[in-house]
């Protein structure tokens, strides 16, 4: 079993940059379903940026790899995602502390301080159609789980289908809430965008090897 | 995707070198982080304005930088709301000592980025005051929507908060002005024709032959109904009675009318527009005493416009009238 | 065919309705003919200038009536040159008495209607000189064809010339100042996208997917060539080089950089190719001194740019930034 | 057989605004081939205020229809093709002069006036590729035709045969020369509108009855 440590923690941030720059083109569909299509290109622009002060040393510890994806989503995204994400991750950082790795209790503070700053900068409730969608059941899921890392893949599972049952809803936050019911019947690309960070998570817990190697 | 670009990536950098080197006597382009200042810099006692938002909307906002307008504009990538690293600066470079009124459309996105910066400035020192734009009737207000967007109104927030400031209104005045022509300002719009992100590589939203988007907004979205086309003077209703019912325009008031292109629209339709629209205002008993029509607000090659209406009284009349020096907007200089 | 108008063969009119109520500080629109004049009519002892030619190239010519520029412009059908029976009017309506100024694009059907006006004014008693702009340097100037046409360098002449006119030139003087502007000016375009013309409802030239027009003209018309698409940096090329080459501009010298949207590009991708051009004049050793970056001499909707040079020197830069006051064009007042 | 009299010259005309709306389409495609797509328009706008004004009365004589047509498709044409056809027109009254009607000889004469009023202002030669090309063949083969109505046949089939003839032309004047090689491979649109008014002129002879009831 892996260490969910800073080393992970780097590894995380660079799967995500992986699986968000593969993942581009569809999440950029998907926001040009019921948003202005550029979901995916700010992921992807975000996440390169991650990477690239990664690629200047390793973070060396879990707090410091969640705030420097704070700080480098906070200044690159953009848009809604960018403060939306940039929040998650700094109250994440704060919440994971000095720890030198997670376990359970502390991956499901970890997800939680993460969903607060979703709510607290957007003030979208479950069901909004938003990102919230995924991150709160993630959150629920994950605190139902054992060690970290079954906590981990709960939070991804569960956030997955969060995104998944995210389709019929009629948006009352964010761009998509502008075409009213004509939201319904596509999925959020918030919320998918978060179901991929949560696997990348998982990922980078299973696979060192493969993931670290990039 | 056939356009006069490079590299999709480098298209809201190369525009801004383009765009200071057209316009070295009014401006100054700051590359990394991306913002754009008035020629001279802050003017010490003057209240700063400063607005951005995402790119794809020029001349919105670089294009309204000078002399009478704004002190400062921050574009983002196309159609993505600026970061903080870029609205800090610009704010900075904005104030004068009288603090600092940000405009801003209100999305999302654009809102809280300028929120996280407006509190980063202002754990500096710096007063900064936010006016939010939402002039677009087509998207219902209520508690559970965003609110409504901002669109072309912005034009005219940022050039009667823009004069006010250079009459030297105190923070509070700017700001009060800011949010009077907002309360004054309804717009809708409506697409012919979709636009193409440059870095997305395909139309924002597909449209049928003889089939327009209603109620669409300034980011290539989708509108609020998909409609049939109609002659010009019909559509130009269906969009001129919701912004007119919206503010309750009575008669024997007086107006500012934008006939606002999208950006790959003839002027000559705008005209054929703005010509019936002045027609049903006069029916309306609504005196059209100022006027602008043209590219102001676009959503890059987007073929369509957008009509605002804004309720004038003599002072917001005074302040449009004042001398405006920048590179998309000029007269009294 | 998909446009923001109400019977295709209204277009030029109801335009013209649209445009005078927008404009009634400045000009003055007459409907049958039609033709445009600056508020206030003719000044007596001033030179009057005129232009005119097909509709669908807006803001030129009526966007650019007013002080320091026309004192009359004429449209014809779209892309079609206006009739003696208005440029008669319209030359008497800008004769002060001193002669009128007749600035004509360099078309078989605009130069055959104003020279038969021009004999019927002179019958009349009224001096009317005629300036050919033929700017164009995608056609080749030779004995076998008609010319080269007259592009978007027309707005830098109609300025000069009235500017001169303004400040109380001659009419010699005046004509003579329009001939000085046409022998320094070069220009050149490409299309994207073809426009339709509302009468006829089908594209002007069909195009592939990664295909251009080079050298193309201001109506629709196919160019000189078609290529494939290339970067915006390579295109500009592509065309500023040959302007560069006939005007023959030697390092040291100084320019005027025009580039122009022909009505459906965004004004982001025209400031990517400014930035281009710009560089390779400063490579050349040519200083930009003055430019123009947006949509001033259009074909419709159609996608693409043309890029004009103007040899300046200290006269023509002191016409320049004379004031003007247009709908199109203001500065200075 | 018909005179050619006023009560012919007004049918002619008629006949020019029927043919002309009918080809209007076609002209229109050949001018947007190595022009502007205007001319079947103009051509149309022109000849239906030409009707417009002899609605209002009969012109009364051969000349002064065809003034009428001048001063009508001067004004209302624009374009390269308004003013060379109204110059045309014009010269063609002043050449028929008082006649009550028009002989082998004066058809040939009007012709005549009516090309060297194209030449005069639009400065083309045979082989330009512009309606001279069926002017010019129309006029010599009028001068060898024997009647009125034999010579305007002559000059009518000439005239398809002197427009079909440009096809492989390149052009050099008007708006076609831009094109430069270009050009070759199309008919040109003045030569084929003056072919169909010529054609009209025979029509409106032949058969007096159906083209003067519209
Ligand atoms: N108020 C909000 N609260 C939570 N998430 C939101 C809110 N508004 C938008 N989002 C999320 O942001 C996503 C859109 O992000 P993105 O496309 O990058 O920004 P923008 O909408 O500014 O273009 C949505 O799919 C949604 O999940
Ligand atoms: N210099 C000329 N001499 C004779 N005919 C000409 C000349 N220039 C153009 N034309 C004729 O005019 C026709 C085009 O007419 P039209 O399309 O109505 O005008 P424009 O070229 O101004 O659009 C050409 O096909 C040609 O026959
Ligand atoms: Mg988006
Ligand atoms: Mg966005
Ligand atoms: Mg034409
Ligand atoms: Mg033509």
């Amino acid at each position: 079993m892996t260490e969910l440590d800073a080393a992970w923690a780097d590894r995380w941030l660079r799967e995500c940059a992986r699986v968000l720059a593969a993942r581009r083109e569809e999440l950029i569909d998907l926001d040009r379903a019921i948003g202005d299509g550029d979901h995916g290109e700010n992921m992807d622009r975000g996440f390169q940026a991650v990477v690239e002060k990664l690629d200047e040393g390793p973070s060396g510890s879990v707090a410091a790899a969640l705030k420097l994806a704070a700080t480098m989503l906070m200044s690159k995204v953009g848009g809604a995602a960018g403060p939306l994400y940039g929040t998650a991750f700094l109250r994440a950082s704060v919440a994971v502390g000095e720890r030198d790795a997670l376990d359970g209790p502390t991956v499901e503070a970890m997800l939680a301080a993460a969903r607060d700053g979703v709510v607290a900068r957007g003030k979208a409730e479950p069901g909004d159609k938003t990102m919230v969608d995924a991150w709160a059941p993630a959150v629920d899921a994950a605190g139902r789980a054992g060690d970290g890392e079954a906590a981990l893949a709960a939070a991804a599972s569960a956030a997955e289908a969060g995104a998944l049952a995210t389709k019929p809803l009629v948006a009352r936050k964010g761009r998509a809430s502008y075409l009213g019911e004509r939201s319904a019947g596509h999925l959020d690309p918030g919320a998918v965008s978060t179901s991929y960070i949560l696997r990348a998570a998982v990922t980078a817990a299973v696979s060192e090897i493969s993931a670290g190697a990039e | 995707m056939k356009k006069l670009i490079n590299d999709p990536r480098a298209v809201v950098g190369e525009t801004l070198e383009g765009f200071g080197l057209a316009h070295r006597d009014l401006v100054e382009v700051h590359l990394d982080p991306a913002y754009i200042t008035r020629a001279g810099g802050a003017m010490p006692g003057k209240v700063g304005v400063v607005s951005g938002g995402g790119s794809g909307h020029e001349p919105l906002h670089a294009g309204y930088v000078g002399q009478g307008m704004l002190d400062a504009a921050v574009p983002g990538a196309v159609f993505t709301s600026p970061t903080p690293d870029q609205i800090i600066p610009a704010t900075q470079a904005a104030n004068g000592g009288a603090g600092v009124v940000h405009i801003v459309k209100n999305y999302t996105g654009d809102v809280l980025n300028f929120e996280t910066a407006a509190e980063l400035c202002a754990a500096e020192g710096i007063d900064v005051r936010t006016v939010l734009v939402n002039d677009d009737v087509a998207v219902e207000d209520s508690l559970y929507t965003a609110g409504r967007r901002g669109v072309a109104g912005t034009v005219l927030v940022e050039k009667m908060a823009g004069a006010a400031a250079e009459r030297g209104d105190s923070l509070d005045a700017v700001e009060a002005i800011g949010r009077r022509v907002v309360q004054n300002v309804r717009s809708m719009g409506l697409a012919l024709a979709p636009c193409t992100v440059p870095h997305v590589g395909k139309p924002s939203f597909e449209l049928g032959e003889d089939e327009i988007e209603i109620g669409v907004g300034i980011h290539g979205e989708p509108g609020r109904r998909r409609a049939g086309l109609e002659p010009a003077d019909a559509l130009t209703d269906h969009l001129l009675e919701p912004v007119l019912d919206d503010l309750g325009l009575a008669p024997g008031q007086r107006a500012l009318l934008v006939v606002n292109g999208m950006g790959g629209t003839p002027l000559s339709e705008l005209y054929i527009v703005f010509r019936r629209a002045a027609q049903l205002l006069a029916e309306r008993g609504v005196a059209v005493e100022r006027s602008l029509v043209g590219n102001y607000v676009t959503a890059l090659e987007m073929q369509g416009c957008s009509v605002t209406v804004l309720r004038l009284d003599d002072e917001l009349t005074e302040l449009w009238d004042a001398p405006v020096n920048t590179p998309a907007l000029r007269w009294g200089v």
